[in-house]
């Protein structure tokens, strides 16, 4: 039921009503989370639900025409692309936010506190022999490896094989994939031996109980945090991340009102959901793109 | 060893059947109900086979004999009760004033109507006392101009009207068992049916019920017919025009089928049975 | 003299040589037995008071009104004032209507098996064999169904009503089964009672059977429902598992349910989120908690009317 | 009309039709096909994708394959992790819940008192009827800290492991188990316990020597449906258990997917219709739903074999 | 109207006691059990009021009454199986040669043992043949060095042996109910029992098995003692010794309890009985 009795045009006075559907990455989630609570605020009326079916699933939705909105950690593949465009559905790439896909060990690993991408590669690639930390570096006590890592239906795991296996979806199988940060947390804070990755953000609400890994991406051992993701010195893991906006979808007056707010309060928006803000020019960028769709 | 060996058990003498019923009774020459070479199924088992016999008008018909003779099977067939067990069947013809109850547009609904059934264990509604006896004229769709009147005329005709009028709206699961049998004869009467078929309606009774019941019994044959189906010689004797003797013989097969032994009046069947089986039975020495 | 185990032959009883009665034996083992049977039925309750004392007790700090007064919240930041209104009002929507669905469906199947069909004939026997089938088949499997034939091939998409449907038809069985188990108990003493008065079979269904079997049927009825509403596995598979914070209003909602706002809240890390999630179930637990005791009372109440 | 005055002889061939009948009995006959058309309804829903699937990856490759890994970059299409996990969660529950559901039956039917046994059957039906992710909730964050905790020594579970899920999945059917057995014990004829009792049999002979054994197909009936019902279950081992899919679980302490869990997860995530990976789901739910198919049957079939003893 | 008034019913003649038991029997004059002021209770409800009869030494006592009146309930006192029932509740003094069936230390399992019984309904286990009886000496933990010899004597004794002797591990369940229950009486012998309770033993039996376990009854009346309730008074003329005749009493507050009304040789209880309500039960005029 896409009604949009509301809303003649501009401002913020016009009320709107119906559906927004968002769906998509589960990093991007909680930024389209936050700007659905922010703008809940406002529009009481309009229904915005944020699905998290992983980049990959996000798109098959987008390019059916089901969804409005798809929340993506990696940008659009070109075979996605192509499906888009056979079922005629437009877009726009939009970046909202950057992120640091974030190596944590148990803070009682005193071993490891800086990781090269070899070595990364060696303990994820497929067909991994490598268990036992005195394999990933033979100054590494003998602490059998416990690996968690992405679940296979997600971007954070398409964009981790591709920058440290050097191949999409090519990963080691036996380790325990999961969409549910829980168990990242809890896995590896409950075991001297784990190994994790993903966001930053996700990190960030647990540091307490998690250790960061530096990552060497060739250029030395580089920290993740705000200023390297922005500035992308934490390679190879820094990502942006993004949003893309279907032109049916922006059809819709509360579809438009609701990235209007989006693009509007990014600075909120990201900060609600604890990442790593955009830079000056990075939200130039944003404000112009959305634009031209708006426009064309 | 001391004790003594036996001696074949004693006979029973004969019931004296000083029935109450003795004469022929007003309509009694009428055949109501007719059974020509009835035989009757469940699936494949044969229960009864092949009865003969006619029921008079304002007579009491008493069945009797040992358990599982078919007795019950007999009596339901003669409302279509039977039609309700699944793969129970009815061949030969049992006719009703001469028409055939089990021709194909027959309406089994309006035969029950016209033939009641009173059960043995009595088994009032769970609804109150009025709207048990309501209950058939309701449904039945009779045209009532007078509820209440027809409420209080069966159950004075089934003796219950002074013993409930007071509390006619109160659940009729608070009546004593005799009480309880007697309301369904009256619920069964207010549809006014021209046959009352009774299957051991006294059986779950104590004495002084039971003779309430069976006084009862005698005043409703004035204007009813009715059939009794029941494990008390003494009762069939007390209470009936006419006996019919059913017991279970074993065929060739080894399986057992009901059969109709003797019918005829209840004097003749007490005092003077013409087979030696129905004897052995009035005496006890068997079943 | 002691009891022997050797009983005398009854042809020598002599009654002088009968042993005393009054040597009450011990026996060991059948107090050890008796103690193993308790302890089994101990260690079920025993995980039952845990269950309930570690959900109130973790869930303590939130077990106020913002539970229902709030809606869900995607960051951690907020969940202290966040709740689960739309997942209480989803479940409302989704329960609602699959009772209007199912209860009708399951007690006319009833009816029909217990009052009209010949259960000689081969297909009713079938019709039976395949709702004792289908009361056995995986609730994740009603999912597959869903997500297949009614999102997909009839194009009812993820929304109340294809929930309502799929839970609908994962406990029809349990209706109809208990259903027929209330038909049953009524005596069929009032059922020929009534047939012999000239009443129709649907008459006869009506007037009396079904007054008399409703306790049972209740019964059975917020049984299934209660199933129903603790169900999580097929609506995992029907798009229940999505960020709303809105509540249903139509048959086309999008719509999410307590228990799989349970199940999202578990996937937080955060503490705060393992609260809420503790708090919800105490929450779902209460209702559940209700209605089984309604049940109870109902069949207790109604129980032995003859 | 009153009493007492039977109406003279009137034919009683059918003067009225009753068209509200036959309606009646239309309508509730289309509500039993109801149940018929659902089961078509799963078979179809589940038949063409599975066929479609089998289309493509090789049914022997399916039962043989040690790995199940659809959605990595080395595509394998093994079921066996995913069944071994399945029966490993089985077992353990089975492991629990037989001698827990069993003591209890017994004890509800030969031991309590009516008041006692009226007053606990119903508190075990609360048992039964709380929500499976409850039960998830309550092993991932209440049980399996303390099975660490204890755990002797050597390998620790894992986070997520098959045993706690196995553990709480158990508890859940204790009261699908013991209320069958109940039942099935408490139909064995009262009569059989008096001529046990008069042959001065104690209460655990009578209990074990006579109404087990003479309940024996039912309690094996409820056995087997509990156990369907733990194959069957999604939530927890979801929660509990993970979605581990890669490799044959060797150990009950290692996280790993059931078939049931396969599927949540999977379809939680991103599976674009119309692909192979989408076909998964079916292929895993149709094995599935064999499984649980055939123990619903066999304990169908116990059912009425118990029933025809004491007809 | 022409139908006749009823005339009261015609009374049944007195049983002829032709018994085979007529005479002292072996050891009769020796009390096995004795009944003092005995009352029963379930719960609240006194169902059996002040009973006081001696049972004799290889005897075979009756026990005859309409329905309800606690023979059953006087029977099962005997044995103490009136524990199995909750709330079930003896007064008075019970005694088995002397001792208090019912103090403290009296372990029942051994009373049961010494005192064995026989239901209405023949209940063998769903085992074989062999097993049903070889159950007693088992789980009484008999020291058994021949169990196969046992089995066959209490088949033989029980006259079963020749029917079943090739079929000894098939199904119980698979022998007419005759059989049955002849396989229960040798059950109950194959622990040496000294009293053999039996609880109308023959109401499910047709009149052949009926007359084979009357005949069985009376052998063993050598070895044991049998105490015997029966709704057939035939039966109780038949084989019995002595007879007991309860009916039920309504007291002031109109609850009905059972009472010893006569207790006799049953020469004397079917001839000459000494109270009005036993002539009355006796002839058939209530019950
Ligand atoms: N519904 C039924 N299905 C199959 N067989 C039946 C059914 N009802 C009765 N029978 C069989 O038919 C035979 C006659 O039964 P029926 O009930 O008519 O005997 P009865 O003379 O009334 O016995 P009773 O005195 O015990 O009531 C018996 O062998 C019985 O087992
Ligand atoms: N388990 C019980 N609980 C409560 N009351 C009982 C119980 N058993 C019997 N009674 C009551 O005790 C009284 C005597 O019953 P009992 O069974 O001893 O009579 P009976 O003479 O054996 O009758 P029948 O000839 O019908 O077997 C009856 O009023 C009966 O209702
Ligand atoms: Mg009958
Ligand atoms: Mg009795
Ligand atoms: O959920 P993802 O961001 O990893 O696609």
């Amino acid at each position: 039921s896409d009604n949009n009795d509301g809303g003649t045009g501009t401002g913020v006075a016009a009320e709107l009503s119906g559906d927004v559907k968002v769906d998509g990455s589960s990093t991007v989630g909680p930024l389209s989370k936050a700007a659905a609570e922010l703008f809940a605020d406002e529009q009481a009326k309009v229904n915005v639900t944020v699905g998290i079916s992983g980049t990959g699933g996000g798109f098959k939705k987008f390019c059916n025409g089901e969804t409005d909105i798809s929340d993506a950690s990696r940008p659009i593949k070109d075979t996605e692309k192509a499906e888009c465009e056979k079922n005629g559905v437009k877009f726009v790439e939009l970046i909202v936010a950057n992120d640091a896909l974030s190596v944590v060990v148990s803070k009682d690993n005193s071993f490891a506190d800086c990781l090269t991408v070899p070595q990364l590669k060696a303990i994820w690639e497929p067909g991994s022999k490598v268990n036992n930390w005195n394999q990933v570096d033979p100054k590494f006590p003998n602490e059998p490896l416990k690996l968690f890592g992405a679940g296979t239906d997600s971007g954070t795991f398409d964009y981790w094989t591709a920058a440290i296996n050097g191949k999409e979806k090519a990963h080691r199988t036996d380790y325990t994939p999961t969409e549910d940060d829980n168990v990242t947390v809890q896995g590896v804070s409950g075991s001297k031996g784990g190994l994790g990755y993903f966001g930053f953000t996700y990190y960030e609400e647990n540091a307490d109980k998690l250790k960061l890994v530096k990552v060497d991406g060739g250029g030395g051992c580089v920290e993740p945090s705000v200023a390297t993701a922005q500035d992308g010195s934490y390679k190879p893991l820094s990502r942006p991340l993004f949003i893309y906006v279907s032109d049916k979808g922006i059809a819709k007056e509360q579809v438009k009102g609701f990235v209007d707010f989006y693009i509007a309060s990014i600075d909120e928006v990201v900060k609600e959901a604890k990442y790593v803000p955009l830079t000056a020019a990075q939200k130039e960028t944003l404000k112009s793109e959305f634009a031209t769709l708006t426009k064309g | 060893m001391n004790s003594t060996r036996p001696a074949p058990p004693p006979p029973v003498a004969l019931v004296n059947p000083a029935n109450r019923n003795e004469g022929a009774p007003r309509g009694g020459d009428e055949q109501v109900l007719r059974l020509e070479d009835v035989s009757i199924f469940y699936g494949d088992y044969q229960a009864v086979r092949g009865v003969d016999m006619t029921i008079g008008r304002h007579q009491i018909t008493a069945l009797i004999g040992p358990s599982g003779c078919g007795k019950s099977t007999v009596l339901r067939s003669l409302n279509r009760m039977n039609d309700l067990i699944p793969g129970a069947r009815v061949a030969g013809r049992v006719t009703f004033h001469g028409e055939d109850l089990y021709a194909r547009d027959v309406d089994p609904i309006e035969v029950r109507r016209r033939i009641g059934m009173v059960f043995q264990k009595p088994n009032p509604f769970p609804k109150s006392i009025y709207d048990n006896i309501a209950y058939g004229p309701r449904v039945t769709g009779m045209k009532v101009s007078n509820m209440d009147e027809l409420v209080e005329k069966a159950l004075r005709r089934a003796a219950l009207w002074d013993e409930v009028k007071d509390k006619l709206k109160q659940s009729a699961l608070a009546l004593s068992g005799g009480q309880q049998q007697r309301l369904c004869i009256a619920r069964t009467i207010a549809v006014s049916p021209e046959v009352i078929l009774m299957d051991e309606p006294c059986s779950a009774l104590d004495p002084i019920a039971t003779s309430k019941i069976e006084d009862l019994m005698f005043e409703l044959s004035r204007d009813y017919t009715i059939v009794i189906v029941t494990h008390n010689m003494q009762q069939a004797a007390r209470v009936s025009h006419r006996t019919a003797f059913f017991t279970a013989e074993v065929d060739e097969q080894g399986e057992r089928h009901g059969r109709l032994i003797e019918y005829d009046t209840t004097n003749k069947i007490f005092t003077n049975p013409a087979q030696k089986r129905t004897e052995e039975y009035i005496t006890g020495r068997f079943g | 003299m002691s009891t022997t185990s050797t009983p005398p032959a009854p042809h020598a009883a002599n009654p002088r040589h009968r042993p005393s009665l009054s040597q009450r034996r011990s026996r060991p083992g059948e107090v050890l037995f008796k103690l193993a049977l308790q302890f089994c039925l101990l260690v079920a309750f025993a995980f039952l008071v845990a269950l309930i004392a570690f959900a109130v007790i973790k869930g303590w700090n939130r077990l106020d009104p913002r539970l229902w007064q709030e809606m869900p919240t995607g960051a951690a930041s907020r969940v202290a004032r966040a709740g689960v209104q739309s997942a209480i009002t989803g479940t409302l929507w989704v329960i609602g209507l699959t009772a209007a669905i199912c209860l009708p469906i399951g007690i006319a199947s009833a009816i029909y098996l217990e009052e009209y069909a010949d259960n000689t004939r081969w297909y009713n026997r079938l019709l039976e064999l395949n709702i004792q089938n289908l009361a056995g088949v995986p609730s994740i499997v009603f999912g597959i169904l869903g997500l297949g034939l009614i999102a997909r091939v009839i194009g009812l998409g993820f929304t109340v009503i294809t929930a309502a449907i799929v839970l609908s038809l994962l406990v029809l069985p349990v209706v109809i089964i208990a259903s027929r188990e209330a038909l049953r108990a009524v005596p069929r003493s009032i059922r020929q009672a009534s047939y012999a008065l000239g009443a129709t079979r649907w008459q006869t269904t009506w007037r009396q059977v079904l007054p008399a079997a409703v306790p049972g049927m209740s019964t059975g009825a917020i049984l299934a429902l209660s199933r129903a509403l603790g169900e999580a596995a097929p609506l995992i598979l029907l798009g229940a598992v999505t960020f709303i914070r809105f509540n249903p209003d139509s048959l086309l909602s999008s719509y999410t349910t307590l228990p799989i706002q349970i199940y999202n809240l578990i996937k937080e890390p955060q503490a705060e989120f393992q609260e809420l999630a503790a708090a919800a179930i105490v929450l779902l637990l209460v209702i559940l908690l209700v209605l089984n005791s309604a049940a109870i009372l109902i069949r207790n109440k109604f129980q032995k009317r003859w | 009309m009153t009493p007492g005055a039977p109406v003279p002889a009137a034919s009683v061939r059918r003067g009225r039709r009753r068209p509200g009948e036959r309606i009646i009995e239309g309508f509730l006959v289309l509500a039993a096909v109801v149940s018929i058309a659902t089961t078509i309804g799963i078979v179809v829903s589940l038949l063409f994708p599975t066929v479609e699937f089998f289309g493509e990856v090789s049914i022997v490759e399916f039962i043989t394959s040690s790995q199940w890994t659809p959605l990595f970059s080395i595509k394998q299409y093994g079921v066996l992790p995913l069944l071994v996990g399945t029966l490993w969660v089985t077992l353990i529950a089975t492991v629990i819940a037989v001698p827990l559901g069993i003591g209890a039956a017994i004890y509800l039917s030969e031991y309590a008192r009516p008041g006692t046994r009226r007053l606990l059957k119903p508190i075990l039906e609360v048992l039964a009827g709380i929500p499976t992710v409850v039960y998830g909730f309550f092993a991932l964050t209440f049980l399996n800290p303390i099975l660490i905790d204890l755990w002797p020594s050597g390998d620790k579970p894992e986070f997520q492991n098959l045993l706690v899920a196995g553990i709480a999945m158990g508890i859940m059917i204790v009261p699908t188990v013991a209320s069958l057995a109940e039942d099935a014990m408490s139909a064995v004829p009262h009569s059989l316990r008096e001529g046990a009792y008069a042959l001065a049999s104690t209460k655990m002979q009578v209990a074990t020597r006579v109404v087990v054994p003479g309940a024996l197909s039912g309690i094996v009936a409820a056995i087997v449906l509990g156990v369907s019902r733990a194959l069957g279950e999604t939530m927890i081992v979801t929660i509990a258990a993970g979605l581990k899919t890669a490799g044959i679980p060797w150990s009950p302490i290692d996280g790993a997917a059931t078939m049931t869990s396969y599927i949540a997860g999977a379809a939680q995530g991103d599976l674009p219709v119309d692909s192979l990976d989408y076909l998964t789901i079916f292929a895993v739910g149709t094995t599935l739903f064999l499984f649980t198919f055939a123990l619903n049957a066999l304990s169908i079939r116990l059912v009425r074999k118990f029933r025809e003893v004491y007809e």
